[in-house]
């Protein structure tokens, strides 16, 4: 019923809640939220809440970067957020999304992890990033990119002494170079939309995910959805994407 | 979690943060936070957050842990990764697990669970920054939950901690006062009539110094009530 | 049918097995059972039978108690205990059980950890008490406190010497500071008793476990149970629960 | 996987293994390796080898799983432990659960899943040796698979990677170019209408870059589906 | 477990602990040892102690995992977490696992499953305390528990190891015998008939020693028989 | 059916496919098939189907064989090999079969361990063999324990240089000593069988696994199976198991 009221109103270029193809619900970024943590963000869009939080912690590093820092990304659909969410490991759906937001951070070079080495080969920071979902009212992956993105700016170094983290002081914050910004574009039918939400993303015959960087290049995709996709698609869903990253880099 | 050797806890009957020993923290209570939940509260006490939702009563799957005379209650107490100065691990501890069951304990009694058989009422509280007292502020967090959910109860349920430092007893500890102190006494009560529903202590502590926290917990958990109430108003008049 | 009958024994004052309403089951304390533990006891209440076991282990002490020992408490619901306990990971019951001596152990300082460090912040002693459930009837509590204090006052500390635990030849006895008695006192309707057998405890409203020193301090209380509980009542059973720890401390 | 520093990838239009931008390491496919399952394959990319197992339409248990109008495919991606350079552990790690989602993904678009309710489609790829691109080599290898269980397909699947290194765009990554490589683009498509199943990039690219890349792994693509196609008839002509 | 180098198990004919090469140890029978059980016996050799109990026959669930013409025996062995020098941490090693595998397998053919379809048969096995040939020890305690329960058996089952040290053969190997040992044969077998159900071998030895050492352990085992006849009679007689 | 007419067939001495009872289905052996493996082979008995790699990795020695390599055998059911593997933590059945092969190995004294010290107490290399099964038709545990052996035959140990493991590099041959070889012979009624496939490990009362030595000493047993045997029987299937273990060495 409610899916072919969605489809019927696509064809006149409408949606549910009287929006354009093109256009995001009210988007809010708080930043320091969670005094505890070294970063945080609080992204809403619409009714999509989501927490990212910012852990500083020492880490060996990994054997082939040993004078690199450390970066980790995860996901917890808290079942606070959604009937359908449970408690437990997560699910294949929080994984994509947790690799696809730690992705687009990592391969865009956004963090200067060698400003995080303390002894080469044997400490470095770790920057943990947890993602709490509170509402889940689909878009998940942009809002969790658009989170992580803000708390990683948002983070400041602990100090760390006699091999301990000293929490209340800082020496600077996190240096993050770059702010890869993620827009998934949407096709259901022969429409291109952003932002589907929950009832949307249930109709969304494919979607890509892209991640784009503030001077323009593209620095990760990830294609979803059971349909395929042309070439031409494709070439669409990027510059809708990156014409939209801007708008939304704005609200970091 | 260590105990710094001795440090001075209170000085001039002022805490390390100002309080005097039976005030508690700033308190804050909003109702109706997750548009998915059919309940939902954030509760703050100082720097202390839980967020608490309510699903259900909703039918119990798999058949076999079905209740056939009444609902069953579901509780997951959870600290988010980014809550401590350490990072968390997910994954729920020993701990986690204990809250849990004396979280779904201390809301049992209000509730008539014997009105939905065959359901669960699941309630989940995530802590997403934690300076002390977090089961507590758990619990308040999840009676608004509930009472938004418009799930009958007997009465609401207001929490608070209760403790000793440096031979003083106080209310409300925050973080650095329960690794601290001598004595930690979470509690949990129906406050029309002063029905404990939750109560653990961990410390040293006289018979007589338990009652008089009892009592000044009962007194410190009127305002509390009424920040529940005030909160669940504020709720409906939006 | 079995659960009315309680009850309406008590209402006279009696119980099934002929017990007044204060009255523990026959005690059996019985220490080294296990020669090749550091320490062991077996606690026998009525027909409820326990065995815990102290191993010591050599561990890196927690960050911010360097020259600590530490402590760590532990109970398996032995499948060949009760036909309802099942191989698997430990329920919430057994976590709270195992919680509840731990802490009665840890808050009344019953060990001295800090003569358990051997090289500050590197390694110290690790003091693990297990408790094998070997039949269950009721108040495994009561039985699974005295049987870990029972076995620690039985502990001796084995040599280390050269990287190496010689548990052949013993340093000495484990600093045993206190003896915390757990005691549970349990309300049906409006009775109180002590030591519910299994089928007592299908009946109780609530409970409330205590711990109590030796010098009459309480270090640990737990309420448990469906129903609540009034100030008058927890006066009550901390009372019941104080006087009849000195009862059980004799078996120590 | 560090990429190391200033790694010369390509020189004088020769990648270090000797190949241009645009040439693939030898493909091997084999099809119909597995006795028991209902169709099988091993498809070797250089020394990159996986072999896939298709077992079903079969009835999908426990029954609150099936899906009353249609089939669901379920996919397993997983690496040996011999097959890297440092040994893998056993267990599914994060990376292993998201590409085991997205070859689900690439495979879904050309089955008739309606025609089969109520059962699933078992799809396994095991990396027997990894060096670079082993989530299309898996692809391909399932897609023979597919082929070879005889369920109806809308078209084979056909997948390679492209990527760019020393800022050159380049076909086929082998371990070596993967971890250096200033991007990297793994595809999947229905060969005769060019429709994209899988699609996925990390690194960084303009936007005409990754339209010339796709271009390419099209053109290249030909070559693999007459490999597919070849390996099907073999194995039938056997 | 490690050997140890150059160690002299025996001299002058007798073992470290005393005993000649085909002596057991003490061994000490109780049956009826847990209330709750419908079958139980604690078996001791030396130190070795294993405490076992049956639960069943009783209906199997889930009910996709029962045999509809016979009952199945679900079997466990434990070690407990001080049983041994180092504490185990809880959780079934590989090495549990599959001695429960061999226990279950070496009572199975003393039973007539076919008597009671879709149940399971529960046998419980702790080791209380090790020192060498626990499994053997359980599958004794495992035997006296069956019959204690009432379930009909073909025959007991008996159990001891044997093995080799220094050259010579022996019998009921203790712990230290057992990490340094040349070879370790644990056998069980239905004492009346001398059917073997339980046999494992690691180590050295020609086949002529194997066949010597089955024989002394069918001898040794007749008094074991009779230790676990006895064992049941005192259940009866008390 | 298809069990009674394979114990029919028995009676008269004869098997499905055609083979006497003491005669293996043919057997391939190929070293050396997983190149980034330190060692590698893929044992084919009939339609059984089982690749062995073998990878070298520095580990801590265990304490108490401070100077000694250290080895770990793991099996993986692999879901490709037959329609009732699924993924997940191993079974019993997988459980026992790499124990089986490990004891084998390990007991037979195969792999010179001592040679694998690094640093005493510190630093050993440690052999990791890792079964993949890839089609199962029965007779799992000849076809594993044949392909862990040859595959050990074919490692090399790389160098290890700074602390880290140069795998293009290598120092010599894994020292292997011996080459244990098992043979399970099976009992169908009153029949002995070698080599029983998937179906007829189906009818099979009683199996012996035997791991036989190149100088004839019996280094490992097992038996299986539901049913009883004899020493007669033990006796005779230990014969045929050592007899068959020189056939089969043949293929190393």
């Amino acid at each position: 019923m409610r899916a072919n009221y969605i489809l019927k109103l696509l064809e006149k270029d409408e949606r549910l809640d009287g929006r354009k193809l093109d256009q995001f619900r009210p988007i809010a970024v708080e930043k320091g939220v969670i005094e505890r943590a070294e970063g945080s963000a609080r992204v809403k869009i619409g009714k999509t809440d989501i927490i990212a939080g910012v852990k500083m912690e020492i880490e060996t590093p990994f054997p082939d970067t040993p004078n690199e820092g450390t970066l980790k990304t995860n996901i917890e659909f808290a079942p606070i957020a959604h009937p359908d969410f449970s408690p437990g490991p997560p699910s294949e759906d929080a994984t994509e999304i947790a690799r696809v937001v730690d992705r687009g951070i990592r391969e865009s070079n956004s963090i200067d992890l060698e400003k995080l080495c303390l002894v080469e080969g044997e400490k470095v920071w770790g920057v943990f990033i947890d993602l709490h979902v509170i509402n889940h009212d689909g878009n998940l992956i942009d809002a969790s990119s658009l989170a992580s993105v803000a708390a990683l700016m948002n983070t400041k170094i602990p100090k760390y002494e006699d091999n301990k983290i000293i929490r209340t002081e800082f020496v600077g914050k996190l240096p993050v170079l770059h702010t890869p910004i993620n827009v998934v574009v949407s096709k259901i039918l022969d429409k291109y939309i952003v932002d589907a939400d929950k009832e949307e993303e249930e109709v969304v015959d494919a979607w890509l995910s892209v991640a784009t960087r503030e001077d323009g290049y593209v620095c990760a995709m990830q294609k979803g959805g059971s349909k395929a996709l042309s070439l031409k698609d494709i070439d669409y869903m990027i510059d809708l994407s990156s014409k939209k990253s801007k708008e939304l880099r704005k609200h970091l | 979690m260590a105990k710094i050797k001795g440090i001075e806890l209170i000085k001039d009957g002022k805490r390390l943060d100002g309080r005097k020993p039976f005030e508690t923290r700033e308190v804050e209570m909003k109702v109706g936070i997750i548009p998915n939940a059919n309940g939902s509260a954030m509760v703050r006490f100082g720097k202390t957050t839980a967020i608490a939702a309510v699903y259900g009563p909703r039918l119990l799957l798999p058949k076999h842990l079905q209740e056939m005379d009444k609902a069953i209650i579901q509780c997951r107490y959870n600290m988010a990764p980014f809550s401590t100065d350490e990072r968390i691990k997910p994954g729920t501890s020993r701990r986690e697990l204990e809250i849990s069951k004396v979280v779904r304990l201390a809301l049992e009694p209000v509730l008539f669970l014997e009105n939905y058989p065959k359901t669960t009422i699941d309630v989940y509280v995530e802590i997403i920054q934690a300076d002390g007292s977090t089961r507590v502020t758990s619990v308040n967090a999840a009676s608004l939950a509930l009472a938004d959910a418009g799930i009958p109860m007997k009465d609401l349920v207001v929490a608070l901690s209760g403790g000793k430092i440096n031979g003083q007893l106080i209310l409300d500890l925050n973080g650095i006062e329960d690794n601290n102190s001598e004595a930690d006494v979470p509690m949990a009560f129906m406050p029309n009539k002063k029905h404990i529903t939750l109560l653990q202590m961990d410390g040293e502590l006289k018979h007589e110094e338990i009652s008089k926290l009892i009592n000044e917990m009962f007194k410190a958990g009127e305002i509390i009530y009424k920040k529940q109430i005030e909160a669940l108003k504020n709720r409906y008049s939006e």
